[in-house]
């Protein structure tokens, strides 16, 4: 196994730890608890009464913007990193790559920003 | 699946009577559009325990036990508008002594009363215990001496008609001007808590403004009114017991937000510290309590007493057959007209300022629904 | 409610373990925050620095009966009140404990006679420890308290 | 059989029947988040194909973002946005035809891919791939599609941006 | 035996790090007690209560566990599972001194960013399928941190990557000779906030916002459930506290002690400003932390990548120069925010 | 080792579920959902390709970054017009969508 392969073996092996770990203080819980279930029991909390049918909460459209805007810039940190271990080697040609490239999304971002849709609430 | 047509979708949500934010049993119905309030509807009631109608069964002498129990934040306050009603309608005279006694214990009140306020108010706005538990420790200290002084670490049962049940015990002066000496440092330290704090200024700074007609349209009062910008103070404005001999200014802002509302009940403590430290100077020796019977039994007729609660206008209506029990007690309490003036303030916000705004009212559910 | 109980076995493991679950029971309490009237600040006075409550690992920290042990019923129980407080109690997870606090969780106090409020928490939920005392004094609640550990470390 | 041979098999396992789930399942909200297991196990494939900065890139993108657009999209429309809501109708009538399809499609695509040889090098994939390596060849020659993509994304972005702002 | 290693390795710093968490509840219970003036637990185990974050979770052993009627069973049950594995996970790619670690993974940096969503996809999912109302108002708040804080942590970090030009953890802080705090202010401020929100640790713990949303997005969570969650919360605090230190206070770096010795001093002094900022300030609104995110954070962000970048390629001797300009920019930018907020 | 086959017929089989997916679904999200999982068949594929016939220029794996990168604006811009679909019909049902119909 070259040391790539082990590098995931551990991985796994921890990701298997935690979900054993997690999964064994549930099932000795489990054991030990009480159950003694009711139909309040299992009615929503709402502050001690009894919860309002009827509709959900639904948001506005608006927040989806940020999802977006988050997407984006979450693509721009995943190129961020390539970038920032070698841009020192291509000199002021990356520099000036990355500047545009960040410059267009920060172009979007000052557009929302502008357009008044970055409002939460 | 039936397709909801309704847009923007609307949540219906109980906010309280048993959640962290709500100061007891106060019951909020909410209609949110996401975190924004659509409309608040108050539901009240959960702490009505009938005092109106149980203090019909008692003797007048026996009445202020219950009242304490009404506003068990600021108890004295509440005994005050009471018992000065029945002293009005008997033609009382209380003691001079008794008179300022009775005026540096209700600003010990009062400023317990704040600091009672100040605590939830901070935890309501997210600070982690820390200022409530301040609070509370400095209330203490006032609440030990009113336990040497009345007997009992809350419902005091202290003030009575023709002046108080007996007499201060040894030592209460000094006591009292230690802590009255002691007092402003500690005010002090809690607006520096707070108060250069940013996240604290950006929650309370424009949050849940009031403007002052409609707060005077709702019949609000007290520091709550006082924040939107109009000076109506009752000792000021109509002087009762002995509050036209003392110096102090009526505190006010402007803004009716709830950082103005914060800032007045501050000042407002200082104040009272003022108020306190002259009448422990003036204080003159004497007799506590005017001559009276037990079963004092009130002329035929009726009285409406109002005097500055901690929260406002606590008025107490006596109407007295001629009979030792009285016919008909109202009470105006304060709290109630706040909150509803506050309520015209919840639809549009979103819910921390929500949360914000009903904890900068200062309203105690017994007082509320009595 | 322990492992003893619940399987019908009293093998010494079992045992000792019921004993250290219930040790960590007793020293971990965390009371619903909840208060309903006068006793409601003594209770607060009783988490403030001159008591410390928190000492004995109460701990006002859930808001959410779900995670609470203890319901402190402090102050009056009002004819309107009681459907809420017993759906707090039956949504609290078990194992539970109450402690009625103050004269008027206890029978009532001094509204007993009021026709809007229930005589004592104990006519609505089972309430394991009472409190007299209008209201209690922080140190009341703090005896309480160490009542309910013992009776924890006793029956579990 | 080695490990990596296990490890496949069993990513490929769970990756096909938590695209199996995703196309059958009633509930959409369960469907989003066995979409996020699935693609965190594509990540774990390209970590099996030494491909660590696209896998944890995977992870970044479809963990991170994707999921969190999906749970707005999905809370900004109302019938799914309680758990007792949902069970409603998500397929069509074409199921068995969309199946015949499918099945059509997947035995030509095998029929094509299973015989042919691939010019399979013998030391692959034991190449280490480092993310400045692949930073040298995105900012040495792929400078324009990185370019582009910022320019797509803005794209997306304003285009999003006039979708939302038609609501105010 | 080779195959068992890593399952040992990770079993042992799960117990390892899961005795600092008991440390850490019963610091933050004494923290928190002090700073109120009151002594915090002191019966539990007798001296000072030290027992006292043990019986709390052992406690939960015995605490019935609620599923609520309406709510989606399946995520419900999972979702503590997301907010737990993947945090244990990133403490393989966690250095504690050169000779001291797991693995040195070539994307380590890359690797936590990348897993460290998963807290709040967690949240959405716990709040999502709780079926009540004031745990969805959490859910939602949850996917807005996430959104807004993911990319001020990355970014922060980019920073530090352009620095050391490498993603593996110990090369960067082998490359540290001067800690990137003094090169990175901008940086190191902006990665603690978005930590603290990405720990939903008072004062961006809105996800929880016990006056506002009661619980948030754990209302209806009982027993150990809720109790795996807040494991998972102090695993989170353990891995980004630690990479805190390694990215910006030079790691196990330090003159006279051995290295692991200035890796917990530095990581219990992150701590110590955790636990103290979590008692002393209110909660900000969720506008507000939107705000700061989108409008203060990520700009921030964004400048000191441009600055860094900028510096390192057209000077040669970019480290003072770097310091210079990053505290000036961060003196003049806070100056400007006192000005405006007062 | 193992063969580039098993990938290449891995991904067609997951392509084939995202198939039927796009086609059975009638909910867009669940359709939008099913793209995603055709999307990463091909990514899958190009990954597998990369790393056994090109391991040293990368090939695959640079298209695959700038996919992933373009397939998250593409996913976007799909919620974000089943959104306005959303507010204008008050559906996400893609069979009754028939505005481009005549």
């Amino acid at each position: 196994m070259n040391a790539a392969m082990t590098n995931y073996y551990y991985v796994v092996a921890f990701a298997i730890v935690g979900g054993v770990f997690g999964g064994l203080l549930l099932t000795v819980a489990r054991i030990m608890r009480p159950n003694k279930v009711n139909k309040t029991k299992l009615e929503a909390y709402e502050c001690g009464m009894e919860p309002f049918e009827g509709n959900w909460t639904q948001y506005s459209a608006r927040f989806y913007v940020f999802a977006l805007v988050f997407l984006i810039f979450d693509v721009e940190i995943a190129f961020l990193y390539p970038w920032g271990t070698v841009f020192r080697d291509f000199g002021v040609t990356s520099l000036i790559e990355m500047f545009v490239f960040i410059g267009v999304l920060l172009l979007g971002l000052v557009y929302a920003w502008k357009k008044g849709v970055l409002k939460w609430l | 699946m039936p397709q909801h047509k309704s847009t923007p979708q609307l949540m219906e949500i109980n906010l309280g009577p048993q959640h962290p934010a709500t100061h007891g049993v106060l019951r909020i119905v909410l209609t949110l559009d996401g975190e924004r309030v659509v409309k608040a509807v108050p539901h009240l009631g959960y702490l009505h325990r009938g005092v109106e109608k149980i203090v019909e069964d008692l003797e007048y002498f026996q009445i202020p036990p219950i009242l304490d129990r009404m506003d068990y934040v600021a108890n004295l306050n509440n005994e005050l508008s009471y018992v000065m009603g029945v002293e009005k309608l008997a033609g009382l005279k209380v003691p001079e002594r008794a008179e300022y006694i009775r005026v540096i214990l209700l600003e010990f009140n009062r400023i317990m009363s704040h600091f009672a306020w100040f605590g939830p108010f901070t935890n309501d706005l997210g600070l982690f215990g820390t200022a409530f538990l301040y609070g509370l420790r400095e209330r203490e200290y006032i609440q030990r001496l009113f336990e040497r002084t009345t007997g009992a670490r809350m419902h005091y049962n202290y003030f009575t008609y023709g002046g108080l049940r007996h007499d201060i015990p040894e030592g209460f002066v000094e006591e009292a001007r230690h802590l009255a000496n002691r007092l402003p440092a500690v005010i002090d330290e809690f607006e520096y808590m707070v108060e250069e704090n940013e996240i604290f200024r950006l929650r309370t700074i424009g949050i849940g403004p009031m403007d002052g007609k409609t707060a005077l349209n709702f019949g609000a009062s007290g520091p709550f009114l006082r924040a939107s910008g109009i000076p109506i103070d009752l000792r000021k404005d109509e002087p009762y017991s002995v509050y036209d001999r003392f110096d102090f200014k009526v505190c006010s802002a402007s803004g009716g937000d709830c950082f103005a509302r914060y800032k007045v009940r501050m000042d407002e403590m200082r104040e009272s510290v003022k108020i306190i430290q002259q009448a422990l100077d003036q204080m003159p020796d004497g007799p506590v309590r005017a001559k009276t019977t037990r079963h004092l039994k009130l002329p035929k007729g009726e009285v409406y007493m109002r005097t500055e609660h901690a929260r406002g206008e606590f008025g107490a209506y006596i109407v007295s057959d001629g009979g030792v029990r009285p016919y008909r007690l109202k009470l105006r309490s304060p709290s109630l007209s706040n909150l509803m003036a506050s309520c015209v303030l919840l639809p549009g916000m979103v819910l921390p300022d929500l949360i914000a705004t009903v904890a900068s009212v200062d309203i105690v559910l017994g007082c509320t629904d009595r | 409610m322990g492992l003893a109980e619940k399987y019908g076995l009293d093998n010494v493991f079992i045992t000792k373990a019921d004993d250290v679950i219930r040790m960590a029971q007793k020293s971990s309490l965390w009371p619903l925050t909840f208060g309903l009237a006068c006793c409601a600040f003594e209770m607060m006075n009783s988490y403030a620095p001159h008591y410390d409550l928190n000492r004995f690992g109460v701990l006002p920290f859930p808001a959410s009966p779900r995670q609470a042990d203890l319901m402190i019923v402090a102050g009056t129980i009002t004819t309107k009140m009681s459907p809420a407080v017993v759906r707090l109690y039956e949504q609290m997870a078990d194992p539970k404990w109450v402690i009625a606090m103050g004269a008027c969780a206890v029978g009532g106090g001094p509204f007993a006679h009021s026709y809007s409020v229930v005589k004592g928490a104990d006519k609505i939920i089972p309430v394991d420890i009472y409190i007299p005392g209008c209201p209690p004094r922080p140190e009341a609640l703090i005896d309480a308290i160490i009542q309910l550990q013992k009776k924890l470390q006793a029956v579990g | 059989m080695s490990g990596q041979l296990l490890a496949f098999w069993a990513l490929s396992f769970v990756i096909l029947s938590g695209a199996l789930y995703i196309v059958t399942t009633k509930n959409i909200m369960h469907a989003v988040f066995m979409h996020l297991l699935t693609m965190s196990m594509i990540a774990a494939i390209y970590g099996l194909l030494h491909a660590d900065f696209m896998a944890a890139m995977q992870v970044l993108i479809y963990a991170g973002a994707v999921t969190a657009m999906v749970v707005f999209a999905l809370m900004l429309t109302k019938s799914q946005s309680r758990p007792d809501g949902a069970g409603m109708a998500v397929d069509n009538q074409q199921r068995g035809a969309s199946f015949l399809t499918a099945a059509g499609f997947l035995a030509v695509v095998i029929y094509v891919l299973v015989p042919q040889k691939w010019a399979v090098k013998e030391t692959a994939p034991i190449v280490k791939s480092d993310v400045a390596a692949m930073g040298a060849i995105i900012f040495k020659s792929y400078i324009l599609p990185f370019e582009i993509i910022s320019v797509i994304l803005l794209a997306a972005l304003i285009g999003v941006i006039v979708l939302a702002r038609k609501e105010d | 035996m080779a195959i068992a290693r890593p399952f040992l390795i990770a079993l042992a710093l799960v117990i390892f790090v899961l005795s600092n968490i008991v440390f850490f509840m019963w610091a933050e219970f004494k923290i928190s007690g002090r700073v109120a003036d009151r002594l915090g637990p002191m019966e539990t185990g007798r001296f000072h209560g030290w027992a006292q974050p043990l019986a709390d979770i052992l406690k939960f052993l015995n605490k019935e566990d609620i599923i609520p009627a309406n709510a989606d069973k399946l995520i419900f049950r999972v979702a503590p599972f997301v907010g737990f594995i993947p945090v244990v996970m990133v403490l393989a790619a966690i250095p504690y001194t050169n000779k001291i670690f797991v693995r040195d993974f070539d994307i380590a940096v890359f690797f936590v960013i990348a897993l460290s969503s998963f807290t709040f996809v967690s949240m959405v999912m716990g709040g999502w399928a709780s079926g009540n109302k004031y745990s969805l108002l959490g859910a939602f708040r949850a996917a807005g941190m996430l959104l807004s804080y993911e990319l001020p942590l990355g970014l922060a970090i980019a920073g530090v990557v352009m620095l050391s030009a490498t993603l593996s953890l110990i090369g960067i802080v082998q490359h540290q000779t001067v800690w990137n705090i003094v090169l990175q202010p901008i940086g190191f401020l902006v990665f603690m906030v978005a930590m603290q929100a990405e720990l939903q640790r008072s004062p961006f713990d809105l996800a929880v916002a016990e006056s506002e949303l009661v619980a948030g997005y754990s209302v209806e969570y009982s027993g150990m459930r809720y109790a795996m969650f807040q494991l998972g919360e102090f695993f989170g605090l353990w891995a980004l506290a630690s990479m805190a230190v390694l990215l910006f206070l030079g790691g196990w770096h330090g003159p006279y002690l051995p290295g692991i010795v200035w890796f917990f001093i530095k990581f219990y002094g992150i701590f110590l400003f955790l636990a103290f900022s979590r008692v002393s300030v209110p909660r900000v609104r969720p506008d507000q932390l939107m705000d700061l995110g989108w409008k203060i954070l990520l700009p921030s962000a964004l400048v000191n990548i441009v600055i860094t970048a900028t510096l390192i390629v057209l000077v040669p001797h970019y480290q003072l120069p770097l310091a210079i300009s990053e505290f000036a920019i961060l003196i003049g930018a806070l100056y400007l925010m006192r000005r405006v907020l007062k | 080792m193992i063969p580039l086959q098993y990938y290449i017929i891995m991904s067609a089989i997951l392509f084939t579920i995202g198939i039927y997916g796009v086609l059975a679904r009638r909910n867009a999200i669940l359709v939008l959902l099913s793209v995603e999982i055709m999307f990463n068949a091909v990514n899958i594929n190009f990954m597998a390709f990369s790393a056994y016939i090109t391991p040293a220029t990368m090939i695959g794996q640079i298209y695959t970054i700038f996919a992933v990168a373009s397939g998250a604006a593409e996913i976007g811009i799909g919620l974000a017009i089943i959104l306005l679909i959303y507010r204008g019909r008050e559906t996400v049902n893609v069979d009754e969508v028939n505005m481009l119909k005549w």
